[in-house]
């Protein structure tokens, strides 16, 4: 796939639960990420995110290289934890959703 | 306790009769759901729908927790409250609203905070515990508490126009520390007060909560173990996630737990079991 | 008719404060909802919640139209009544429950049903309908009344495990009969009565066509319009679907339409407007 | 794609709103297409699915050659009005759902 590659990786982020807050309010986000040498892992995604996407107070988002307690990440409607983490390699048109979890009732 | 029921009343037959005809209920389900205890903790805007519609369906002995009062506040979402009962004990109003639709369910008011030193003595007389809280600690109390009991654990919340509810601890699924072993920072949760909600939306998540429940009850199972369903209000849609598997280090409910009875969880949290004030200061 | 109100009274932003503070709302969408009024046909099932739901959240003046009386059957879903309101009419027990919960909304009970002689003259009066009924020939008759005066219907359904939501005729989303332009034959068609219904099922229909409403009356505007939402309560699954847009050649709700006064709904139907019977002989 | 068409096309039916009970109360049925020298209409489908998987009074699921009043036919989630109702030509993997509306409140 030269071609998709040459213009990038095209996946969706999606915020939700509160997450939204602090992109802007804005719930979905379809972006492109450069062709790179190392593979696109979600460490490094977490890494763009902060430098592109993140509006405001980045440690109600990360907490050292990863997410605060208390969000989940999911790829593709499958919790994180199922494919390795940090370490999970980024796909064309995965979806990756942060969800802040609820408390209120 | 309650006695064991072995066949269905003529009140109780007429009175549920749009569901024994279900093939999935039967009379068997039926009864299974007459012998079958609920605590729900949180008389709000969760707990209002699931008690309602848990005593409607005709569980046979409901326990209601709340520590706190009626208030005008409360009632664009805690619909079992009415405005002659604010000023009155929300457990106490719950119950008077369960005696008024099913008068055959037995149901127990607790007025009081659970905490570490209480939780286990309550939950222990019950088969299913709801969470309808709103906050973190208690949300971390029950989930150790149940862990600790072998109770499922049917977790709902709510915040503006958002939803969440996954069932823990049961089929073989992860608890809540499974997903969530370290607690947010307290900076970073919302409560109702602060965040807002509208009422409905804890109206949607507390039915889905009476469901499972019933689902569990009957013998069906529950839909919401190891999935967490993901509800947005303004869009109209809902996710369903795969979920983890229990981990294998999970300091309560794996093979070799850490903790083996309950902790200080406002400490543990660094906030309070209330919605009303947001951090607590740890010395 | 509603007198305009242009600002919240002190009594509205205590109760409504919760969700007075979301952004979606605000004090210019709970002034909308305060000024509107939404016509609940059918006081069982689905309008329960949707009618305590929608007086909670502070809509100004609320019809309930049903011509039935409460009977020990319904209270495992028709949680507004009560064992001491069995006999009592139906519309007249929610407005019991709405008046307890929230006093300033205006309630208003119809003891009747509604036909082709008098639904226009009740429905004119309301800014938004419900469809809470349990037949086929009122579902057809209330869609031809909503299009003929010009108002949005959310539609709901509910049998056994599962539900159904759409919203028609509103951003200029289909109607009723875009979608089935002929009735199904009557013995397909299952009521609650022989097929059964689990009662917190379409205690969670009511409350997402709560929601609907109170997102159209805010300014928010509906989700299912041209969407159909399926539940199936067994498995735990929410399925969203794309509808058909408008149809050029509805009898009802395009330009040239062929109905343009109702007509006689349990004949086009061959049932009667009641879950009580099915079938109507045809002279 | 000679090798998937050799081994038949396969596809996704689901019943739901109460269709399933004449289904045998199989709500989701994996099923496989042969080869053939027309295409796969939903027309054809429905030939299809009377001679095998219906169960019981298939006037309560077909009325002449298509399906009776009151049951909504949807391919991949969408309604099938907007492809072309009964001339709409399957493909591999299409999920098909067709759906009894509910009347009970
Ligand atoms: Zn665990
Ligand atoms: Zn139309």
């Amino acid at each position: 796939m030269a071609a998709s590659s040459q213009t990038g990786m095209s996946i969706t982020l999606e915020f939700s639960g509160g997450a939204e807050l602090l992109f802007g309010k804005v719930k979905k986000h379809h972006i492109s990420l450069d062709e790179s040498t190392t593979a696109w892992t979600i460490k490094k995604l977490l890494i763009w995110v902060k430098d592109n996407l993140l509006k405001e107070r980045p440690e109600l988002f990360l907490q050292g290289e990863t997410v605060r307690p208390g969000i989940l990440v999911l790829v593709n409607d499958a919790d994180w934890e199922l494919l390795g983490e940090l370490e999970y390699e980024i796909k064309e048109n995965d979806n990756i959703v942060f969800i802040s979890t609820l408390h209120g009732g | 306790h309650l006695s064991v029921i072995s066949k269905l009343e003529n009140s109780s037959i007429a009175r549920h009769s749009r569901q024994l005809i279900l093939p999935e209920i039967g009379v068997k389900g039926q009864i299974s759901i007459a012998n079958t205890s609920v605590l729900i903790v949180g008389a709000g805007g969760l707990g209002c729908p699931s008690a309602i519609y848990l005593a409607a369906a005709g569980i046979g002995r409901l326990g209601i927790v709340d520590y706190d009062e009626v208030e005008l506040s409360n009632l664009h979402r805690q619909v079992l409250h009415t405005e002659d009962r604010i000023g009155i004990e929300k457990s106490a109003s719950v119950t008077t609203a369960i005696k008024g639709l099913n008068s055959s369910v037995v149901c127990i008011p607790y007025h009081m905070s659970l905490n570490s030193s209480n939780a286990i003595q309550v939950i222990q007389q019950y088969d299913i515990v709801l969470d309808c809280t709103d906050n973190v600690a208690t949300r971390y109390l029950l989930n150790d508490a149940c862990v600790l009991t072998g109770k499922p654990l049917v977790s709902g919340s709510a915040l503006r126009f958002e939803g969440q509810v996954t069932v823990y601890n049961t089929q073989d699924g992860p608890c809540y520390r499974c997903l969530f072993p370290i607690p947010p920072p307290p900076e970073t949760v919302t409560n109702c007060s602060d965040g807002g909600v509208l009422g409905v939306v804890p109206g949607i998540i507390g039915c889905i909560q009476a469901l499972e429940t019933l689902k569990i009850a009957s013998g069906i199972g529950a839909s919401y173990c190891q999935k967490l369903l993901v509800f947005d209000g303004i869009d109209g849609t809902f996710r369903t996630i795969k979920l983890r598997s229990k981990k294998k280090n999970c300091v309560v409910c794996s093979e070799n737990p850490t903790i083996t009875q309950l902790i200080d969880y406002e400490q543990f949290c660094g906030s309070k079991a209330t919605d009303k004030s947001k951090t607590v200061k740890l010395l």
